[in-house]
């Protein structure tokens, strides 16, 4: 495996972006977006990470197995969270305690 | 039973220097790292478990012969049955295979001279033990009542059982499962012999390198959710807790997540060693080699998308329902390839029925049954009258126990002669297995009519038209016990007094039988090259069977 | 095993042993993440349901110490693969001063962590029976901010109340999950500076150069990784919907 | 119930025939994979015996059309099974709009059930024959079931929010419920018995008189229908004291004082049973007021008034656990 010695200059620009990002993301943070502020949120902070992992932690030379380790990682990552989500963005269809209201006096002391 | 004597030449002497008589001294044993010696004590730990395991089932059994419960009292029944599952799952079975099974034979089969980290494979033993003591420590001081599951808010809040400690033990336990899952998975890849290409990998290695992706991703989901529930019940810290307005049923989605490619976990190994001892006992090779691989990665795959399936009623999503209920019967699937494929081997075989083989007969037919009442949980609208009756403990002892244990016996019998240099008393080895199927099946075969009946699972109580099946059912555990102390006698007598094994007594084609038995501490003289593909009988003329031709060298890089 | 110089008995060429090395570390990384994911679950399904709550939990953390920390943390990181490269290319004096800044940088991180800690402590932000989301706008006191924060802290717990009357419950899912997940992620930065310890005292004996440096490495790999946890838990925790004071 | 041993439970709501006639499609299917699979391997092990110890088999790698083949077809049946499951999941799922609502609060170790009209029931469930029935239920602590076998329904009782489940009975009768999802210590017990009625008298029911009868075997019916006999065990180590020998009795309160325990104590236990705590024993009872009618409290206090003469437990209260009571 030959060994990828990435530049100390390239590590610097990285640091800086990484900077400019978590400005701009706290920036953000003071303008209302709507629905849109978790996901802009979120999408900077994908892109720190992807930048993090690809110079900082070398994925972008590493073998393909490795490549193949992380992706799997973060390929699970979303099926737990997608499938549970998923789960419950649909559930509307079952009535809510605010719909029903309480019974009227089943509420049981103790 | 046709009499194949095996045909060990009565001459074999145990090699002069073995992985065993390399050094001795409790501490050679405590401190090795040795995947050889790591195994055995394993072995040791595992068994104990096992059997306060069953010592829990004994007294469920007896407990549930009359309907009114009279040997113990509701709080004690409740106990029982929690820390017999826990025992079992995660200190048993578990670990059984992977950890006894697969820490010995897998570096061998490969021919490595050890796992990639030897001394992380020791620390997975510690954690193991440490987890261990967590866990006896909570059966020890008022036990635990909470249901395997452990579903909060009962766990979290609710339940004055030793909680505390158990979810600790089970969390550091998952540690050593993890590392355990991360050295076979770095070992498959790296260190291979010449000529070992994957497509040379027995089945039973690409089982546990499913089972090790399982471990690896599955297991710290679990690792989280016992600590966060254990957060809410040490510092009132809220994540499912109603009062907060947390949801109960998140904490199953978590627990599920691990807790339903865990049974694969337990299952994938089980299957490895079927797919060992099948052709070598048909003597011949495995029927759709690269279908059985693939399924088992398939298996591991598909095995992380269908948790939801023991959540249809508590107020899921009816899509997501649907949904999970599609894909838990794509796993069908890949299972059904495998019995397909093991029953094909059988085919034109040259067939044997030594003690393995037994237990992989009774493997399949356990298994297919396991698995197709499976199908009938899967099943949305059949579920909704089968979840949590007996139904579902039927179903899932098919599986674990006919599956998993079955499996694991086998393997035992299997590489016994490699583990300890020695012969088990064949004769007495059959009885056993045959008095395990029957018993097994008499147990467990009445609670699937219980289950349809309506028995609801976890009663320490049931209604007096559900005796006769509850007699059925502890009348057969009673011969499962039986079953399983008679290998317990057996081996450990053989370890003394069996008969010299040689280095391949079945003979079979693995390289683990190319080196000594036992093996070792480098487990081979030298680096040894593979130029045979696997399973094959044909061209290995050094195993001595008639109509071995010799044969062409083939290349012996790696595909990698 | 028998071990010939830097190479353990187990492997054949120290190639192979640094290949297997890497890659059971990324292995052991990708856990980590299934790990942090379950917390990260429970995190999404709780805003989704609680956002009001949520958003008014998030204010109540100091976004000047998150963001300084924020900083920290990716300075760590750069010192951390500054150290890597000085390994790589043998200048063995540099290891050991990169190891040595980020292990400070490290402990700077944490000593604000305890600070904000303490702050929740003294706002009655602790989940359990002392718990009071508007502890602070109920008394007035100097440890809790300026009067124009507090005013604005009133405002906006009086408009969330409307929204969600169970705020005060609501809140309490908020405040567990961050001191699950910032404790957590704590956790493993102290077991990354007792890491950072013995690289620093086999660094000091010049043991890392471009023939061995696994341990740097790979020790660097997980020191990236709790950063990364980070970079996503500072927006999680302390951003999302702060502006709707 | 029936003397010899049953195969299946009593078919008795709109479910319970779909599901029988979907199990009894997958049983076929199952069984003739089961026998084909078993068959093979049986006619195998035979047919192809090592006739000597070192004969080897014929090697065969493999057939990649028997592979797609045993791939793809049984997946149509899966198909089926699904679908049919799913369908019938759905339905179960959508409650239709006329139904007679039933509320259900589960409760460590107790069933709360509530009619439309307000009468209140303990394990107990009276519903008409021929209706849509949709219970609404939650729970006061840890996650309960509800389950029906000769319905086949159940669903989860979860506490923080409401679960519904829906089914209409078609048969009058008598017929277990069970709380399904274990929830602790007397979960076994957690049960009781659905009545399914005819409308008529169901109505009659509603409007109801309870018969009459012997006071003291009335009240001991309801000291277990009311789960009075899962916290007040005759041995003073249940949730609550002992009823044996208290009749007429000095009982020593929590807070020092003590009280004759005559008809009226009695019947401010049942209703306000926080009011006076007998020593040694934490406030854990629900009130009942409202849950038993007059009638019932003169049949209660028959009863323990039956057992003045059994010698009281010797330590009251030594083992009262302190559960996690909200």
């Amino acid at each position: 495996m030959s060994e990828h010695i990435v530049s100390p200059k390239l590590y610097v620009v990285i640091f800086f972006s990484l900077m400019v990002f978590t400005l701009l993301t706290v920036f953000a943070a003071t303008r209302d977006f709507g629905r849109w502020n978790i996901v802009i949120a979120l999408v900077i902070a994908t892109i720190k990470a992807s930048l993090v992992i690809l110079f900082f932690m070398h994925g972008k030379y590493s073998a393909r197995r490795t490549k193949l380790v992380i992706v799997a990682g973060f390929f699970w990552l979303a099926i737990m969270l997608g499938l549970t989500l998923a789960d419950y963005s649909t559930r509307h269809a079952e009535p809510s305690r605010s719909q029903l209201g309480n019974p009227p006096s089943l509420e049981i002391r103790s | 039973m046709a009499t194949t004597e095996l045909h060990v030449p009565s001459g074999e002497k145990m090699p002069r220097e073995h992985y065993l008589n390399a050094t001795y001294g409790i501490r050679s044993w405590l401190l090795t790292t040795d995947h050889k010696r790591i195994a055995i004590l394993y072995l040791i730990s595992v068994t104990f478990f096992f059997f306060v395991g069953g010592l829990f089932a004994s007294l469920i059994r007896i407990h549930l012969l009359t309907p009114g419960g009279y040997l113990v009292t509701p709080e004690t029944y409740n106990k029982l049955f929690t820390m017999h599952g826990v025992a079992m799952i995660f200190f048993f079975l578990i670990p059984s295979i992977p950890a006894v099974l697969g820490n010995f034979v897998i570096p061998i089969m490969i021919g490595a001279k050890d796992l990639a980290f030897p001394k992380i494979n020791l620390l997975s033993w510690y954690i193991y033990l440490v987890g261990g003591a967590f866990v006896l420590y909570s059966f020890a001081t008022g036990g635990l009542d909470t249901g395997w599951t452990f579903y909060t808010p009962l766990s979290s809040i609710y339940s004055n059982s030793a909680v505390t400690p158990a979810v600790i033990g089970i969390f550091i336990n998952g540690f050593s499962s993890i590392l355990t899952g991360l050295n076979f998975i770095v070992t498959v890849h790296t260190m291979r012999a010449p000529g070992m290409t994957w497509m040379r990998l027995p089945l039973f290695v690409w089982a546990h390198y499913a089972t090790s992706i399982i471990f690896v991703l599955g297991t710290p989901v679990i690792a989280i959710t016992l600590l966060l529930a254990g957060l809410e019940r040490m510092f009132h810290l809220g994540f499912f807790n109603p009062a907060y307005g947390g949801d109960p049923i998140l904490f199953q989605h978590l627990f599920w997540f691990y807790s339903h490619p865990a049974v694969y976990i337990m299952i994938l190994p089980a299957m490895g060693v079927i797919s060992e001892i099948i052709p070598t006992f048909a003597r011949k090779p495995i029927f759709g080699y690269d279908f059985i691989a693939a399924s088992s990665i398939g298996i591991a795959v598909i095995g992380f998308i269908v948790w939801a399936h023991h959540m249809f009623l508590t107020g899921q999503s009816t899509y997501s329902a649907v949904a999970f209920s599609f894909l838990t019967f794509l796993v069908a699937v890949p299972s059904a390839v495998k019995v397909f494929n093991w029953t094909s081997t059988l085919y034109k075989g040259s067939i044997a029925f030594d003690t393995p083989m037994l237990y992989g007969l009774g493997f399949i037919g356990l298994f297919t049954i396991g698995g197709l009442t499976g199908l009938f949980l899967a099943c949305l609208g059949l579920d909704i009258h089968l979840h949590d009756t007996y139904f579902v403990v039927a179903h899932f002892h098919y599986i674990m126990v006919g599956g998993a244990i079955m499996g694991y016996l086998g393997g035992i019998h299997y590489w016994w002669p490699k583990i300890t240099g020695r012969l088990y008393p064949e004769f007495l080895a059959r009885i056993a297995a045959i008095v395990l199927f029957i018993g097994f099946n008499l147990t467990f075969f009445p609670q699937f009519i219980l289950g349809y009946l309506g028995m609801p699972r976890r009663y320490h109580d049931y209604p007096p038209e559900y005796q006769v099946l509850n007699v059925m059912s502890t009348a057969g555990a009673s011969i499962l016990a039986l079953g399983y102390l008679l290998p317990m006698i057996y081996l450990t007598w053989s370890m003394r007094y069996g008969k010299v094994a040689g280095k391949n007594p079945w003979p079979a084609t693995g390289l683990e039988w190319t080196t000594d038995s036992p093996p070792l501490t480098e487990n081979f003289a030298e680096t040894p090259v593979v130029d045979w593909e696997v399973y094959d009988f044909e061209h290995r003329p050094e195993l001595g069977l008639r109509g071995a031709i010799a044969r062409k060298p083939l290349p012996t890089h790696g595909d990698d | 095993m028998h071990r010939t110089g830097e190479l353990f008995g187990q492997f054949q060429t120290l190639e192979q042993q640094k290949e297997t090395a890497t890659l059971g570390m990324w292995v052991f990384l990708v856990t980590e993440i299934l790990f942090f994911g379950g917390m990260f679950l429970a995190y999404s399904i709780n805003r989704h349901a609680y956002s009001t709550a949520f958003g008014i939990g998030g204010n109540m953390l100091d976004l000047k110490l998150g963001a300084a920390n924020t900083i920290v943390l990716i300075l760590s990181s750069l010192t951390m693969a500054m150290a890597v490269w000085s390994a790589t290319t043998s200048r063995k004096s540099l290891v050991t001063i990169f190891l040595i800044l980020t292990l400070i940088l490290g402990c700077v991180f944490l000593g604000v962590k305890v600070v904000e800690y303490k702050q929740k402590y003294d706002h009655h932000l602790i989940p359990g029976n002392n718990f009071d989301i508007s502890y602070c706008v109920k008394n007035r006191s100097a440890i809790c901010g300026t009067p124009e924060e507090l005013g604005k802290e009133a405002t906006e717990i009086e408009e969330g109340l409307k929204v969600d009357p169970d705020l005060n419950a609501h809140s309490q899912l908020y405040f567990s999950l961050y001191f699950a997940m910032t404790g957590l992620h704590a956790l493993h930065m102290i077991i990354g500076a007792g890491l950072l310890l013995f690289l620093i005292a086999q660094a000091s004996k010049g043991r890392f150069d471009a023939n061995y440096n696994t341990p740097v490495e790979n020790i660097g790999l997980y020191w990236h990784f709790v950063d990364i946890v980070w970079i996503y838990l500072f927006p999680l925790l302390y951003l999302i919907n702060r502006h709707l004071a | 119930m029936q003397s010899q041993m049953p195969l299946y439970p009593e078919q008795a709501s709109n479910f319970a025939p779909q599901v029988d006639n979907l199990v009894y499609f997958m049983i076929a299917v199952c069984v003739f994979f089961a026998v084909v699979i078993c068959a093979a391997v049986v006619y195998f092990i035979f047919k192809y015996q090592r006739k000597t110890p070192d004969e080897i088999g014929v090697a065969i790698h493999g057939d990649l059309r028997l592979e797609i083949a045993w791939i793809v077809l049984p997946f149509p049946l899966l198909l089926v099974m699904f679908g049919w499951g799913a369908a019938i999941y759905v339905d179960y799922r959508h409650t239709p709009t006329d139904t007679l609502d039933v509320y259900v609060i589960g409760k460590q170790w107790m069933w709360k059930l509530q009619q439309p009209d307000g009468r209140k029931e303990i394990n107990e469930l009276h519903v008409p024959v021929g209706r849509n029935v949709r219970l609404i239920m939650g729970s006061e602590d840890v996650i309960h079931d509800f389950s029906v076998p000769s319905f086949r329904v159940k669903m989860d009782v979860v506490p923080g929010h409401y679960n519904t489940m829906w089914f209409r009975p078609t048969k009058v009768g008598k017929y277990h419920f069970f709380c399904s999802q274990y929830c602790g210590t007397d979960h076994a017990v957690m049960g009781g018995w659905v009545t399914v009625m005819e409308p008529d008298e169901y109505a009659k029911w509603l409007s109801g008189s309870s018969g009459s009868g012997d006071p003291v075997a009335i009240g001991q019916k309801l000291y277990s229908e009311l789960a009075c006999n899962t916290c007040h065990l005759p041995d003073g180590k249940g949730r609550g004291p002992s009823y044996n020998g208290v009749y007429l009795s000095q009982v020593q309160l929590a807070d020092g004082s003590t009280v004759l325990a005559d008809d009226n104590y009695i019947r401010e236990s049942i209703l306000q049973p926080n009011a006076k705590i007998v020593a040694g024993y934490v406030p854990a009872m629900p009130s009942f007021q409202g849950l038993v009618t007059e009638e019932q409290i003169v049949d209660l206090t028959a009863y323990i008034k039956s057992l003045k003469d059994q010698p009281p437990p010797a330590k009251p209260g030594a083992a009262a656990p302190a559960t996690g009571n909200k």
